[in-house]
């Protein structure tokens, strides 16, 4: 009945006793951390007296040529290290990655299920267009060409603005490198991908408070917490594997984990504190804690002197959020915001954790921002065991972001200015002026389309459905391409389905067909392309901590998929800028860009976050060397990697052969820079009103400036004195940039970089951080009722902004917040995540190992709010959001979502409005569960920096069906 | 010796669950509260102990800090009672799996079950079949073969029509595969096993698992037609009492009369209805596992009755987990099939050896007319009668 | 004597008969675990 | 001298289902086949903690005891392993067995259940060590490797502990030390204040 997949081969890995000892070795370092795996010495004699189990002979090992090969889990951004068992070809076998100091042999129920990508029995097998409503196969040449001629006509009718590519956090760096350039080779900003969603107000908010928008230290780093503080998150669910290092710090340094969240999570399950307050108040929640630190004068004042600005207006903000207004707006006592604050302000350094609770709302970026400050107050950053540590979502979302797929940024965060684009040019050894040329010449007020943001993937289907007189550019979007993108993680789904079939050419590039393939009535102009997944190609990927990490290839693509880079390669063909996107990429057999090539392209451009040390061969060394890192510190302790730390967390500066070891906490004072400290960045320049931006006196040891100073260029070099230790060939370089004005961003040798550091300085510079960003909506975050408020009272008090334009789309907000909603619409509904399922879940709920354990879609309801609705446990009820849209789903009655408020998973997708779209699938590649999705209920929103979309505070009314 | 047995049988069963209700109320001052030795000398000698001192004892959330405080998230149940309320399955539990009884996470069913099963039920079998041949082989000896007295006629008169004899033996057949089947998986192991083998057993329990598993449907089937044709025949009337005090005539002396089926006869068909439905009805609930629930609604209703209490027991155990559903079920089945096979056993004897001149009445159907006579008397009278007047009739 | 062999004859059509109709019935656990409205397993 | 053992930590266990699908996974479990399960208590609720259960390989094993055929056996570790090849799918194990641990490819009995599948402890069955034949009974057999089940191998807590009973519990115990007052015993983090405030 165990019928192999693989038809009956016997799948030994043939280990030989050796590899069981260095894993036992591996456990024992562990301290208390080690898992079962401990006992393998013990076991070793059940292997010897298994019964009448005769013991495994030598020969029967050596028989089995099974490889094994080191992957990286595609799903969370944990980095879990998979360690396949290859037999022929097939993939027979997952073996735990014990030596990894990520996830020391664990892994989630999705992580344990991975190899089920091998099996692949519901992939999308080959190209497929509808054709009068029917899937028809198509051959690659086919559909590049009619995908290229009918996009070819689009630019030249509209525009390429009208085409629209939306990226994936599912590439590996070098895919989403190449993807970001693409477009700019097509000629267009209008790119994104899933950070847009996830945590794209976060990235803009920690940037803007201290200079890089990421995870500040590591999951390992929480094994120095001395409090962990958890907001809008669910690990338990989302980064299962997160929870063996904060477990640790609970049980070793008895650290107080404190749980807020609207709903009482798994996580919470495991919490010292459990704070239950309204979706939507976080800022309102934190400003309340920090009411009593301020009040107790448990804040850090030497920290805020020295590395802080503008903490005095935030007092004055604080001030405002007296425990009884705090109750009134989150509902949660100020009694236990008192105890949360002492236990903070006793326990340092403790940790802050955040995810999408906080970043999915109309001003999460405030949310962010109030985090941020929470942990400056208590002079918790730069330091071990500090930090803010943010979960990012999917296993690459961090490196996608980092390389620019985003409609506001080039690779490395440079921006669209015109600088950037020439850095970009030098490093891409292209001629700017073609390249301009790939741009529509129309300009929006004085800024060229070159050098304006493009539409976030957010608001994709506005650029659709909005009158185009309406949109800065030139014409609607005409052309979608969603490359490795789940449609169903977006809310307004009815619109969506709408803008799908106003389009001339719906394009889907992806393993699966994807909740797109279905959700639109189309009859023809929907191409659906194979792609590989990470396990059939090889690359880099970025953890949420920063670090790279390299996969190998497990298996060859199955059925006709192709690696993304292979299939953007042919498109680049079609496109006839092949020759000029890859002059510095050699092109494989089968047309396959080399990986580790491009791997040292954007190692030459980087410089911003220090991108460029992590070579190639450095990666993979460090992959082969797993076993000789710390796994607190990540730092290895002799072995080839000796002093770097694990998969070189950027930013690791300089060149490889400058051998930076990266940097595993950012801001950290109390190591050189060399070694991977750091200070925060001046980024927002010297000094505002007056006041000095630069950090008071407190610098790096070994810094031979000992006070704050500003980002280096060649011109601060050489005041310095300090460019005489440049070589003659940065020189060259540096001179052939822009001479005395080339910065550390720009300087393609990375001479600038290596100097600063020689002289123990950080290169870009050693400032404030700034509580302030002047340059945003809320200078000072504050609370802000959501569009769709259930408190009306509050309203009032705490209005959202006002309407406006901005990433070329009108978007509303007061407009719609003026309208009463709650009283047809009382309950508050948000959503999250299920463990089993991953993003819009078309990959996992094809995994039956992963489907069978959530096989229906259910939204949970307080049992105050069943009772008095009338709703049973178990029983299927309408769910429908105040813009119309209603979703048909099982009820699940618990306390686990407080009254008022409900809640769904936003895994499920296939279902609409109570309507079974699995005919629609192509022939048998339908996922195994299907259901409504959340997002079908769940409305407008958009967050007023970065236009994240507001999924965790809307309203909604729920009857039986 | 039919309600002798029946009795055995309702005590066997129920004496179980009464076992399991016995309890201790030792004062547990002086081991605050924890195990007595007197609980565990009472465990050693398999006794039931009164563990509600530990069983009760998960966690009080009533004492549970609000979950606005300080591991108020820990709902006033430390660990011990965590583990306390899995062990007594008392914990509420949910599961994502799918199946039956998924939910109940420690059953303490199993092992009195498996006990009783492997012991007493296997020495009921033994002493019951063995006693009961023992019994006839003896009565044999002592009465020898039962004669017809009087000067054969030569004449005969049908008896049992064909549809009658068809759907009788229908019902012998299967039973008797049935029992033999039955009795395989039951003792296959103790006696069998040692003899052929397990892979030898093994095949031949499949295959006699197979067979008792589908021939069951065709003795529902018998029992069936059998109660619609012959109930009417076994209605309990006056002339029983007289034939019952008697004896039948069983042990000499002159035959009292009888109806078509004289008061043993109706015993017998009452025990076949009234057994072979019980046998069928668990056997049902055997073939389709935790589909049926019959014997938590049967306890629930006798304890609301008081039935227990009658004699001297308290009430029974419900709700019952689905695993002691099916253990009941199996002990049931096995018990009153036993009952009635043996009950079988004097009928065979009785209808084969045990008499002259009984086997042709299901043999051919006609029967000599002298028989008739000698043991149904009334009956053979009626039919000899309306024979009479069919004639003059003529 | 015919009765007892008709009756052998049904005993041996009702067995295998019943077996036919109720192994088709009997569903296998993997059926018996499914969401229908929401799952569907390979055909 | 070895005796196999699980043992499950609910203050770790975050009911992540990893051990679930790992298992499904290394042994190409079929749907609706459990070997492994993951149940939680107050779902929702204060208090709301999970446990992995799976067969316990009880030392004396009602499912060996009861099962008709005799298809058990007990390796000398005390893993509880049984015979495809003699079960006749009666389904008297599941009716012995406290913890609900054996499972069947057919839900009704008729005819048969099918031959009966649980937990091996990794440890495979009766036939040659990792022979296909094995694998496609039994699945994989780990232990004959010197690896440990994977279940508890690739738990995302290390809440999951396989091995030789001794050593399992000593890590318990060093967990339960480490722990003190606080999560481990409800009461004292009130009472005493452990956790900081």
């Amino acid at each position: 009945m165990l019928r192999k997949k693989t038809n009956g081969y016997t799948r030994r890995s043939g280990r030989s006793p050796i590899v069981v000892n260095k894993g036992s070795n591996g456990i024992d370092r562990r301290g208390f951390l080690r898992g079962s795996g401990l006992a393998i010495g013990g076991l070793t004699a059940i292997a010897a007296t298994g019964g009448t189990v005769t013991q495994a002979t030598a020969q029967q090992a050596a028989t089995r040529a099974v490889e094994t090969i080191k992957s990286v889990c595609t799903h969370c951004s944990v980095g879990c290290t998979v360690i396949a068992e290859v037999d022929n070809g097939v993939w027979t076998g997952q073996e735990p990655g014990w030596d990894s100091p990520f996830n020391l042999g664990a892994h989630c129920a999705k992580g344990s299920a991975v190899r089920e990508h091998a099996h692949g029995e519901r992939r999308l097998k080959y190209p497929m267009k509808k054709e009068n409503g029917e899937w028809v196969r198509i051959s690659w040449e086919t559909a590049i060409n009619e995908i290229g001629d009918g996009m070819m006509q689009i630019r030249d009718e509209s525009g390429p603005d009208s085409v629209y590519w939306l990226g994936s956090a599912k590439h590996n760096n070098e895919q989403a490198y190449l993807f970001r350039k693409f477009a700019a080779y097509w000629g267009t900003n209008n790119v994104d991908h899933q950070a847009r969603i996830c945590h794209s107000t976060t990235v803009a908010g920690v940037a803007n408070t201290w200079g890089y928008g990421a995870m500040t230290n590591s999951y390992n780093d929480i094994h120095n917490s001395k409090a962990i503080f958890l907001i809008g998150g669910n690990p338990a669910e989302a980064h299962p594997v997160s929870l063996l290092h904060m477990l640790k710090a609970k049980e070793q340094n008895n650290a107080p984990l404190i749980v807020c969240d609207p709903r009482f999570t798994r996580t919470a399950a495991h919490a010292d504190e459990y704070v239950r307050f309204r979706p939507g108040s976080d800022v309102a929640l934190v400003w309340g804690i920090l009411w009593h630190i301020f009040e107790n004068g448990w804040e850090d004042q030497e920290f805020i002197r020295t590395r802080v600005w503008g903490m005095d207006e935030i007092k004055i903000e604080v001030a405002k959020w007296t425990p009884e207004e705090v109750e009134r707006v989150t509902g949660t006592p100020g009694s236990q915001l008192e105890r949360v604050a002492r236990t903070l302000a006793n326990n340092r350094p403790g940790t802050v954790i955040w995810c999408m609770g906080g970043t999915q709302h109309t001003n999460g970026n405030n949310n962010t921002r109030a985090y941020c400050i929470l942990q400056l107050a208590l002079g918790n950053m730069g330091t071990s065991g500090g930090g803010t540590n943010i979960f990012r979502g999917h296993d690459n979302v961090q490196g996608a972001t980092d390389l620019g797929v985003l409609a506001d940024t080039l690779p490395g965060y440079y921006g669209l200015s015109a600088g950037s684009w020439a850095h970009w040019a030098r490093v891409w050894e292209e001629d700017l002026d073609w390249l301009k040329g790939r741009f529509s010449p129309e300009t929006v007020g004085e800024t060229a389309m070159m050098n304006l943001t493009g539409i976030p993937v957010s608001r994709w289907i506005d650029g659709v459905l909005e009158d185009a007189a309406d949109i800065d550019q030139p014409d609607n979007t005409r052309a979608m391409v969603l490359w490795g993108h789940a449609p169903n993680s977006q809310t307004r789904q009815k619109e969506m389905k709408t803008a799908m079939e106003k389009l001339d050419m719906l394009v889907v590039v992806d393993p699966y067909p994807t909740v797109t393939a279905v959700l639109q009535d189309r009859e023809d102009g929907v191409y659906l392309l194979p792609a590989c997944t990470q396990f059939e190609t090889r690359g880099s990927v970025t953890a949420s901590n920063r670090s790279l990490q390299w996969r190998d290839k497990v298996v060859e693509p199955l059925f006709e998929s192709l690696p993304d880079h292979t299939i953007l390669a042919m498109f680049s063909e079609k496109f006839g800028f092949h020759d000029k996107i890859f002059r510095n990429i050699a092109i494989d057999e089968g047309g396959e860009p080399n990986v580790e090539d491009i791997t040292r392209e954007f190692n030459r451009g980087m410089w911003t976050i220090g991108y460029t040390g992590q070579s190639p061969e450095r990666l993979k060394m460090h992959m082969a060397n797993q076993h000789t890192f710390d796994r607190t510190s990540l730092r290895a302790i002799g072995g080839p990697a000796d002093g770097d730390y694990y998969g070189l967390p950027w930013p690791s500066w300089g060149t490889a052969e400058m051998n930076h070891p990266g940097t595993a906490n950012l801001y950290d004072m109390s190591l050189p820079v060399a070694e991977g400290g750091l200070t925060f960045r001046a980024r927002f320049g010297v000094e505002r009103d007056g006041d000095n931006l630069l950090a008071e006196g407190v610098f790096n040891p070994g810094s031979e400036i000992e006070d704050g100073y500003p980002e280096f260029t060649m011109q601060m070099l050489m005041d310095l004195g300090w460019d005489g230790d440049l070589t003659a060939d940065e020189r060259a370089a540096i001179d052939a940039v822009a001479g005395p004005n080339t910065n550390w961003k720009t300087d393609l040798s990375g001479g600038i970089q290596r100097v600063a550091i020689k002289h123990g300085c950080a290169p870009f510079g050693n400032a404030k951080a700034r509580a302030v960003v002047w340059t945003f909506p809320d200078p000072v975050p504050t609370h802000r009722e959501p569009l769709y408020s259930n408190r009306r009272d509050l309203v009032a008090d705490y209005p959202t902004y006002d309407d406006k334009k901005f990433w070329r789309v009108p978007t509303l907000y007061s407009s719609i917040q003026e309208n009463d909603f709650s009283e047809e619409y009382p309950i508050i509904l948000t959503s999250g995540r299920l463990v089993e399922y991953e993003g819009g879940g078309d990959e996992s709920r094809s995994n039956p190992w992963l489907a069978e354990l959530q096989q229906d879609m259910f939204v949970e309801i307080n049992t105050r709010d069943a009772n008095n609705l009338g709703v049973r446990d178990g029983e299927q009820v309408w769910v429908e959001g105040p813009e119309g849209g209603k979703v048909k789903v099982m009820a699940m009655v618990t306390e686990r979502v407080g009254e008022g408020v409900a809640f769904m998973p936003f895994h499920f997708g296939g279902h609409l409005e109570g309507v079974d779209l699995r005919d629609k699938y192509p022939e048998g590649a339908d996922p195994f569960v299907l259901g409504e999705s959340t997002n079908t209920a769940q409305t407008y929103g958009y967050d007023s920096v970065t236009q994240m979309q507001e999924t965790k505070a809307t309203l909604c009314k729920i009857w039986t069906a | 010796m039919l309600r002798l047995m029946t009795l055995l049988a309702l005590l066997l069963t129920l004496a179980m669950p009464a076992a399991a209700q016995e309890g201790t109320d030792t004062s547990r001052a002086e081991t605050g509260g924890a195990q007595t030795l007197e609980d565990i000398l009472r465990r050693q000698e398999q006794q039931a102990i009164d563990d509600s001192f530990r069983s009760d004892l998960t966690g009080d959330p009533e004492q549970a800090a609000p979950i606005t405080d300080q591991l108020g998230t820990r709902g006033g149940a430390s660990d011990p009672d965590l583990w306390r309320a899995f062990r007594y399955s008392t914990a509420d539990i949910t599961t994502q799996e799918r199946g039956p009884a998924t939910k109940t996470l420690i059953q303490d069913g199993g092992m009195w079950w498996l006990m009783f099963r492997e012991g007493p039920l296997l020495k009921m079998a033994a002493y019951l079949l063995g006693g009961t041949l023992l019994a006839l082989a003896l009565f044999y000896l002592i009465r020898g073969r039962i004669r017809i007295d009087g000067e054969k006629t030569g004449r005969t008169i049908t008896r049992f029509k064909a549809f009658e004899r068809f759907a009788h033996w229908l019902l012998a057949s299967s039973f008797l595969i049935l029992g033999l089947t039955g009795l395989i998986s039951l003792i296959g192991r103790k006696v069998l096993i040692p003899v052929f083998g397990h892979d030898t057993f093994s095949f031949l329990a499949t295959g006699s698992k197979w067979v008792h598993n589908n021939v069951s449907w065709a003795f529902i089937v018998a029992l069936v037609i059998i109660f619609v044709v012959w109930v009417v025949h076994n209605i309990p009337d006056r002339t029983d009492l007289h034939w019952l005090s008697k004896a039948g005539g069983l042990l000499g002396g002159s035959h009292p009369p009888a109806k078509k089926f004289n008061a043993g006869q109706k015993l017998i068909f009452w025990a076949v209805i009234v057994l072979g439905g019980s046998i069928s009805l668990s056997g049902i609930s055997l073939l389709f596992p935790f589909e049926f629930n019959m014997f938590g609604h049967t306890f629930s209703t006798l304890n609301s009755w008081g039935v227990p209490s009658w004699i001297g027991m308290s009430d029974l155990p419900y709700p019952l987990q689905p695993h002691e559903e099916m253990q009941y079920a199996q002990l049931w089945h096995a018990i009153v099939s036993l009952v009635l096979t043996a009950i079988i056993f004097a009928h065979i004897y009785l209808g084969s050896v045990g008499m002259e001149g009984a086997f042709d009445a299901m043999g051919k159907g006609e029967v000599e007319e002298q028989w008739a006579r000698e043991h149904h008397s009334i009956w053979a009278d009626e039919v000899l009668k309306s024979k009479a007047s069919k004639t003059e009739a003529q | 004597m015919k009765a007892f062999l008709v009756s052998l004859v049904v005993l041996v059509v009702i067995t295998i008969g019943a077996n036919q109709i109720l192994m088709r019935l009997g569903p296998s656990s993997a059926e018996a675990t499914v969401s229908v409205d929401n799952v569907r397993l390979s055909d | 001298m070895a005796r196999a053992k699980f043992l499950v930590d609910a203050e770790r266990c975050i009911e992540c289902n990893a051990c679930v699908t790992a298992c499904k996974n290394e042994h190409e479990v079929p749907w609706g086949i459990n070997r492994r399960k993951v149940v939680t208590i107050n779902d929702g609720s204060p208090g709301e903690r999970s446990i992995s259960v799976a067969c316990m390989h009880c030392s004396d094993a009602p499912c060996m005891a009861v099962c008709p055929v005799d298809c058990f056996y007990q390796t000398a570790d005390g893993v509880v392993l049984h015979s495809k090849d003699l079960c006749i799918g009666c389904g008297y194990c599941f009716y012995a067995c406290p913890f609900g641990a054996p499972q069947f490819p057919q839900a009704g009995n008729f005819g048969s259940r099918g031959k009966m599948d649980k937990c091996t402890f990794c440890a495979g069955g009766p036939e040659e060590n990792n022979s296909s034949a094995e694998f496609a009974k039994y699945g994989r057999n780990r232990i004959a490797e010197g690896k440990l089940p994977i279940c508890a191998e690739m738990c995302a807590t290390k809440a999951l502990l396989a091995g030789d009973g001794d050593t399992v519990s000593d890590i318990y115990r060093e967990r339960v030390v480490a722990r003190g007052f606080g999560s481990g015993a409800w009461g004292w983090g009130t009472a005493y204040n452990q956790k900081g405030g």
